[in-house]
């Protein structure tokens, strides 16, 4: 089996997304699982790269152009997740993500 | 100065802006809001005359301007802009005439709290009316030709506080909405003919040659052409704009409007816009004349019509009494005129008619404002009497119009218009009816005339308020002046010594002239006929004023019974309210009887049947059926209840649970050698 | 290969260490480094444009609004004591995540990949904006109004309810 | 419009940073060992011991170490030893000097009460300031010594106050001339014991005192009251020197005036 | 790696020596070594001179910045340490070497000895895409103003960590004044510079320069400060850049009064001076920016100037509109946080969308000649000055000029 770059950059996003989903999973502060996404897109951003800069039409600029999009769209979320955040904090005085099930059925 | 037909939307566009700026003016902002309305009619009348410049530099093309307005599947609606010599002489009249009721309306209004709306109001009727001008499509016309309905909504009722202002305005919308329904139909068919809505289109239009051809070839029911069917159901529009029998009942009450509105809408332009959507679709209503075999042709019933017009509405004006009553039948007659000019085949003469008609009656309807607005809002002419002293400006102008108006012979503008139509009807083969109403109508309408101009300027005051009475400000008096003389003026354009409207208008470029006593009898008929109009008239009322307000009137004096028909109008108000209204009010009654006592009915009656197979069912259900059922509600809640466990609430456990399932989904992905 | 190796150490490491603290703006801020080894990347990768647009909008702005939001919400009752579920749930995190992990590098690492080889001419800003304002119009614009609406949206939800507010947000 | 107040404010200090370089008045700063502004008159820092004579400091000090000030100082950094002996003063009267009179200036808070407080206008404000020292302790406790410093001085640096007090002296000597004139003559009249015909002389310099130590507390900037105060207020003096006539006599009425 | 090329742009032209000899010093130290080493010793030399004539420049910035500052309020400013005082910024130099560095026990120590070091780093590291001549720039990238700003943003951060690591509530509350500042600033800043990027179509900062090449008339340059929304978005950039780089009047995150020095209240010595300097360092790279993206970068302002080498008309500049940053010390007070936050986003960021427009009318315009021109110039003037005075109008409402009665 040959590891190419291409495998090197996967292996890399992977390792990233992981990282940001055991954030996820196991952080008790809403801030940080916010985080552990965020670095879970931005991970999904590197394939998109890694695939661009590998794939059969590198001139094209379409990796580039929808991890650009994909950036706003994650300034985006960063803000409203924030403030949602902050909006959670005035309700259970709490940002304990496990706090906050009014959800629950 | 000349303006491409590309920019012809400027036209309409400037007054629409103006509107757009009075509707966002606060009441406060008078002067902006008038301001801009004057100015951008200003403007537009500038523009128009760069029309009319580029128009009379070809007068017989039909300059058109089309695009697509959106995409109807595989085809493409389109609008377009128009100008030939029509278009230009209308928008130019239109403008001229608006800028100077737009500056009288300053003065007019200048107490009134709701200035500004007033202005957007006209502004935006300025800009539909000639937005329908500038049209060179039928569907662009109709759109225009609502707003300028919805306009004059809003003008006739915008002393909404006054019950009949508000009535009147309603009654206005509905009747001619009677006759837009017919516009919208004959629109429709044509469509569905001819697969186009544009007037010319570079051969493809509908009032070009091939359209025209294959409506004519067509029979519809009774065996009329179809472009007679469509031309008739397009007259009905310019029946109930125009205010032409049957439908003429909304124009006098449209006179509780603000007097300049009465001048600008109700005389001067928008009813004469069904004039000229005769006149626009002159092409489609004569189609059908080389056929012999149809029962009718549409330009006879358009005769018809304005004849019967012509002559109602100057014999009912007999015997109002309010000053703007008289007038708006007056209008009703000559637009009558009008009609019948079109019917008999000279819609030159007709379009000369209300080039002319448009000045002077705008002139007289200003004049009566300048009088109602002297009079402190007192309109009964019986009432008023003596402002010949104190109002001399207004006196000399109003005469002068009274006297276009009348026909008095050769100097002014109403006499030349006038005979054209007269020498017309003469000439119609089919018929003399029309000739004969007509020379009635000249008769009476002297006469009338006369009577007005007497009863309001002569004698001696009758009332407080017209004691009163002084001159108004420059602001109104000189656009009366200027309207005087325009109305003294315009007739010369087009003599029969040298007809160069109508050469204009036919796409001509050298005048003919005919000399003046080319058909002397006739010419001196209509003089004598008016000399006895007005004779009559003087002798009744001008010799031995009114002595009080209650006083008879001479006819009324004389002949009673007819006075009093033609005071209440031949009770056509009455008429429709006992036909039309009874019958609306019968089918009110037949619809609410049925709602209430079949249909009703028929519902109660399921209703108990299923109240009755409800008990009959509990009773059989309460041991067979539901016992099964409590158990199975049972079960499907404790499923519920395990399912509901797994909503905990925390979005840990969800996000777990999406990874777990991640990996077995890629795990049997992969095992499953999908990869 | 280095280079990405480097990378790679400077993205992983802070990012791993980060979601390992208990101090919540080590956190953040580590994380920034960890973005910032994003970008660097991207620079790698020859999307310079978009190294700096990594940089400029998660080191210059989302750290910000990060940062403010754990100013804003500090003295929580987790800066006291560790919760009681906080072992397990640490644990089933790491098994899981350690799970996507193992069969992420497993789908990777047995999937043949082409050797790409290094594009000519990396693309131009210019050759962006380009194909940004002709081909993605629509897209740009609907970013440009989903940014609008989450800024609104950030905005109403983080303004508190009531007029006397800021005492409300210690 | 906004921003034409900003535009008015880069105006004044472009100005400013033009004007300084052309016109050398507008700098409101000198440079100070260099050059030195003339303190203003009112000035003031420490105290200082006037004495009458520039060449006899020791010897004319007008303190006669009743030490009022020592009691009213209110940080108390004043420290005075009275001598045993007494030496004639400038108006040749005996009187008692201060042996050891010391100011601590790392204490002296600059308050001047033991100015308005001294009845013998002996004790004055300084405008010394550069003071600065490297010793703590020793260099800032001023002895007699560097405290005494001659009328002149006073002159130089409080011209206007100094030439009040002068003329306030004078004027009280001469009363207390006068007055004893009067005593001598009203004595003569009555043919009693015309005692001592130098004391009459003297007695005048100590009643001088009273009067003064009387305004003193109520206010040192009233030059108008004691001449009119003099002659009501010298009764009970007046009789002192009689009764006792006490080397200490300012001292028992700095006591008895309260 | 993509920068290669900028590291070695030739000296082309025909040009003079004295314009060349940076570029010729640098090739031809870089030559003694072997080929691929060049490109490293290079930089090195680039770094070292940017380091070394910057540092000068900002101990000579903090002597005429206290000159000036006497001189604004009549005083002749230090003058003791050598002829005219001009040693003193050595003898602070020393002075602030020789202190004692003093850390809170209970702060971040890391934080804390990370954030003045980060925050000079990343000011020095804007001055990397400066064209600071003709073919001087350091690093020619083709993103070059999306670099400046990118690493421009990174300062933030390092404020926030010397304000949050002192564990001090002066320095916490300056952290937060900090961000909530930097925040609403860096949006008119980036805003008022994008009617350029639009104009200019590129991001490239020679790029840029090159397109203000020219003289209108023969004498009126095609600077962009020479346009109605070039004049404008100068304005608001000065305005933000003050903000940026916590000048007064926008030194709030400071604020000696009310916040003893915010987050430099826990640091001393050397920590202290390096703050002091990245502070020194991002009003000069910013004042680069403003001269690269307004005043036509390092061009001559008449053609017959030209003969003076581009890097002095740069350093001119740069001197002029650092002049012009104390002075505006010297003259205002400093903004209340309201104040300051109500500026950015009821006034600056408005401002600067329409001049957008303003720029993209001159640019749809650029094709009218003769009177259209005039109508041009018309227009664009109004656009800037209505929105301007409606603005300004709203922002100073119910604020009327203060009388005082005793005062």
């Amino acid at each position: 089996m040959i590891l190419t770059p291409l495998h090197l950059c996967l292996l890399l996003s992977s390792a990233l997304f992981c990282i940001g989903l055991i954030g996820a999973l196991s952080r008790s502060s809403s801030i940080l699982v916010l985080l552990g996404v965020e670095l879970m897109l931005n991970a999904a951003n590197l394939n998109f790269i890694a695939f661009w800069r590998y794939g059969p039409n590198p001139a094209a600029g379409t990796g580039v152009l929808f991890v650009l999009f994909s950036i706003a769209v994650a300034a985006a979320e960063a803000a409203v997740g924030l403030a949602l955040v902050i909006a959670i904090y005035r309700h259970q005085r709490s940002i304990r993500l496990q706090d906050a099930r009014r959800l629950k059925g | 100065m000349s303006l491409p037909v590309q920019l012809l939307w400027l036209i309409p566009a400037l007054p629409l802006l103006a509107a757009g700026i009075g509707s966002l003016t606060p009441r406060s902002g008078r002067g902006l809001a008038s301001g801009a309305a004057i100015v951008a009619m200003a403007i537009s009348f500038l523009l128009s005359c760069g029309a009319l410049a580029t128009a009379l530099a070809q007068p017989a093309a039909h300059l058109v301007h089309n695009f697509a307005w959106f995409d109807l599947g595989g085809s493409a609606v389109r609008l377009g802009w128009l100008l030939d010599p029509l278009t230009a002489f209308m928008c130019v009249m239109v403008t001229f005439v608006g800028t100077l009721i737009f500056i009288f309306s300053t003065g007019y209004l200048h107490e009134d709290a709701n200035f500004t709306r007033f202005f957007c109001f006209l502004s935006l009727f300025a800009a539909a009316m000639l937005g329908l001008l500038v049209a060179n499509s039928l569907l662009l016309l109709f759109i225009c030709w609502e707003l300028v309905g919805l306009a004059s909504y809003l003008l006739i009722g915008f002393w909404f506080h006054k019950p009949s202002a508000a009535a009147a305005a309603k009654k206005a919308f509905i009747t001619t909405r009677i006759g837009d329904l017919g516009l919208l139909l004959g629109m429709l068919w044509l469509y569905d003919s001819t697969g186009s809505l544009l007037f010319y289109d570079g051969g493809q239009g509908v009032l070009e040659a091939t359209a025209l051809g294959g409506l004519v070839a067509q029979t519809t029911i009774g065996g009329l052409a179809v472009s007679t069917a469509i031309g008739l159901l397009i007259f009905c529009g310019a029946i109930g704009k125009s205010g032409q029998f049957p439908l003429h009942v909304w124009l006098p009450d449209a006179m509780e409007g603000p007097t300049p509105v009465s001048a600008l809408i109700h005389a001067a332009t928008m009813v004469a816009a069904g004039v000229f959507l005769v006149a626009r679709v002159y092409p489609l209503m004569s189609a059908d004349q080389g056929l012999a075999h149809v029962p009718v042709h549409a330009l006879t019933v358009v005769a018809a019509i304005g004849a019967i017009t012509a002559l109602l509405g100057a014999l009912i004006a007999v015997a109002q009494s309010d000053i703007k009553r008289v007038l708006a039948f007056s209008t009703v007659s000559q637009l009558g005129y009008m009609m019948l000019a079109l019917g008999v085949g000279s819609w030159v003469a007709a379009i000369f008619h209300l080039l002319t008609h448009a000045f002077f009656k705008a002139l007289l309807f200003l004049g009566s404002g300048s009088v109602i607005h002297a009079a402190h809002h007192e309109q009964d002419i019986r009432r008023l009497g003596g402002l010949r002293g104190p109002m001399r400006a207004t006196f000399a102008t109003f005469a002068i119009g009274m006297m276009a108006l009348a026909g008095v012979p050769f100097l002014f503008s109403g006499f030349w218009s006038k005979e054209a139509i007269l020498h017309a009807a003469h000439n119609w083969d089919v018929s003399h009816l029309p000739l004969y109403a007509g020379l009635a109508a000249v008769v009476l309408t002297a006469f009338y005339m006369t009577r007005l101009v007497a009863e309001t300027f002569f004698g001696s005051p009758r009332s407080e308020e017209a004691s009163h009475a002084h001159e108004n400000s420059a602001v109104m008096t000189v656009p009366l002046i200027l309207l005087a003389v325009c109305a003294v003026l315009l007739g010369f354009l087009g003599t029969p010594a040298y007809p160069w409207l109508q050469a204009r208008l036919e796409g001509h470029t050298e005048v003919h002239g005919h000399p003046i006593f080319e058909g002397a009898g006739l010419l001196m008929l209509s003089i004598v006929l008016v000399a006895v109009g007005i004779g009559s008239g003087w002798a009744l009322y001008g010799r031995r004023p009114r002595a009080n307000a209650n006083a008879l009137d001479p006819i009324e004096g004389r002949l009673p019974g007819l006075f009093a028909v033609l005071r209440a109008r031949f009770g056509f108000d009455e008429l429709y309210a006992a036909t039309v209204g009874r019958l609306n009010t019968a089918m009110a009654a037949l619809s609410d009887g049925l709602d209430r006592y079949v249909w009703d009915a028929a519902v109660r009656f399921l209703a108990a049947l299923g109240e009755f197979g409800g008990v009959v069912n509990r009773e059989a259900d309460e041991d067979v059926l539901n016992g099964g059922f409590d158990a199975t509600n049972d079960r499907l809640r404790g499923t519920a209840r395990s399912y509901s466990a797994a909503q905990t609430g925390g979005a840990h456990g969800y996000l777990r649970t999406v990874a777990v399932g991640f990996v077995l989904l890629v795990l049997i992905v992969m095992l499953g050698g999908g990869v | 290969m280095t280079g990405l190796l480097i990378i790679a150490l400077v993205t992983l490491v802070p990012a791993a260490v980060a979601m390992a603290l208990r101090n919540v703006i080590h956190s953040a801020l580590l994380l920034i480094l960890s973005w910032a080894g994003i970008a660097a990347f991207y620079f790698w990768a020859g999307a310079e444009f978009l190294a700096f647009s990594q940089v400029l909008v998660y080191v210059g702005a989302i750290s910000m609004v990060v940062l403010f939001a754990v100013l804003l919400t500090r003295h929580t009752r987790t800066d006291g004591g560790v919760a009681p579920d906080t072992l397990g749930r640490a644990l089933a995190g790491l098994l899981i995540g350690g799970a996507v992990l193992g069969v992420l590098f497993g789908a990777v690492l047995s999937t043949p990949l082409p050797i790409g080889s290094k594009p000519a001419a990396a693309v131009t800003v210019h050759g962006l904006g380009v194909e940004l304002m002709e081909r993605h119009t629509i897209a740009l614009l609907v970013v440009g109004v989903l940014l609008t609406v989450a800024l609104l949206g950030a905005v109403v939800l983080a303004a508190s309810d009531s007029r006397s507010g800021p005492e409300d947000a210690r | 419009m906004l921003g034409s107040g900003l535009l008015q404010g880069l105006k004044v200090t472009a100005k400013n940073i033009a004007g300084s370089f052309h016109d050398p008045e507008r700098l409101v700063t000198v440079e100070y060992p260099e050059q030195k502004t003339k303190l203003p008159e009112n000035y003031r820092n420490f105290p200082f011991l006037v004495s009458e004579n520039a060449t006899d400091p020791m010897g004319t000090l007008r303190c006669v170490a009743c030490q009022i000030c020592e009691k009213e100082c209110p940080p108390q950094c004043i420290y005075i030893e009275k001598s045993k002996d007494k030496k004639p003063d400038a108006a040749g009267k005996m009187q008692v000097y201060p042996a050891v009179f010391d100011i601590d200036t790392s204490v002296c808070m600059s308050c001047q009460i033991c100015v308005e407080v001294c009845p013998f206008e002996a004790i004055k404000m300084d405008q010394v300031f550069e003071i600065a020292t490297t010793d703590r302790f020793n260099a800032l406790l001023l002895d007699r010594n560097q405290l005494a410093k001659p009328n002149s001085y006073y002159h130089q640096i409080h011209p206007t106050e100094a030439a009040e007090v002068d003329g306030r002296l004078l004027a009280e000597r001469k009363a207390a001339e006068e007055k004893a004139k009067a005593a001598a003559a009203a004595a003569a009249a009555k043919a009693a014991a015309a005692a001592a015909a130098p004391k009459p002389v003297a007695t005048p310099t100590a009643t001088a005192g009273a009067p003064g130590a009387v305004a003193a507390t109520v206010s040192v900037a009233k030059p108008a009251t004691p001449p009119a105060a003099a002659p009501v207020s010298a009764t009970p003096p007046a009789a002192a020197p009689a009764a006792s006539p006490a080397q200490n006599a300012p001292a028992s009425d700095g006591k008895a005036a309260p | 790696m993509n920068a290669m090329p900028g590291i070695f742009a030739a000296a082309t032209g025909a040009d003079s020596l004295l314009e060349r000899w940076p570029i010729l010093f640098r090739d031809t130290v870089a030559g003694f070594f072997p080929a691929p080493l060049q490109w490293l010793v290079g930089s090195l030399i680039s770094i070292l001179a940017i380091v070394a004539i910057f540092g000068g420049v900002f101990a000579a910035l903090t002597l005429l910045e206290r000159k000036m500052l006497g001189r604004v309020q009549n005083r002749p400013g230090p003058n003791r340490t050598g002829p005219f005082g001009l040693l003193q910024p050595i003898a602070d130099g020393i002075k602030m070497l020789t202190k004692e560095d003093i850390v809170p026990r209970s702060a971040d120590h890391l934080l804390h000895f990370l954030a003045p070091v980060a925050l000079l780093a990343f000011s020095i590291l804007t001055f990397a895409v400066i064209p600071f001549g003709r073919n001087l720039v350091p690093l020619e990238l083709d993103a070059a103003v999306l670099y400046f700003f990118a690493a421009g943003a990174a300062t933030e951060l390092a404020i926030f960590m010397a304000g949050w690591a002192s564990r001090n509530k002066f320095s916490l509350l300056a952290a937060m004044r900090a961000l909530a500042q930097l925040i609403s600033y860096e949006l008119p800043l980036l805003l008022s510079f994008v009617p350029i990027i639009m104009l200019a179509g590129t991001l490239s900062m020679t790029g840029i320069i090159d397109q203000q090449a020219g003289w209108n008339f023969g004498f009126i340059p095609k600077w962009y400060i020479f346009t109605p929304w070039g004049f404008a978005a100068f304005a608001i950039f000065l305005v933000a850049a003050l903000a940026e780089s916590n000048r007064s009047p926008f030194d709030l995150p400071e604020a000696e009064s009310e916040l003893i020095a915010g987050h430099l209240t826990e640091y001393s010595g050397f920590k202290y001076a390096l703050f002091f300097m990245a502070e020194y360092f991002g009003m000069i790279a910013l004042s680069g920016m403003a001269i690269t993206l307004f005043l036509g970068g390092w061009r001559a302002p008449l053609p017959f100037l030209e003969f003076i080498p581009s890097y002095l008309w740069f350093g001119a500049k740069l001197l002029g509109l650092l002049l012009l940053f104390i002075w505006i010390r010297g003259t205002f007070p400093r903004l209340r946080m309201d104040q300051l936050t109500r500026l950015a986003w009821k006034f600056l960021v408005p401002l600067a969308l329409f001049n957008l427009g303003t720029a993209a009318f001159w640019s749809l315009t650029s094709g009218w000649s003769g009177p259209l021109q005039l109508a041009r110039w018309g227009v664009a003037i109004a656009l800037v000055v209505v929105p301007f005075v409606l603005l300004g109008r709203g922002l100073s409402r119910g604020v009327a000029p203060r009388t005082y009665r005793f005062a």
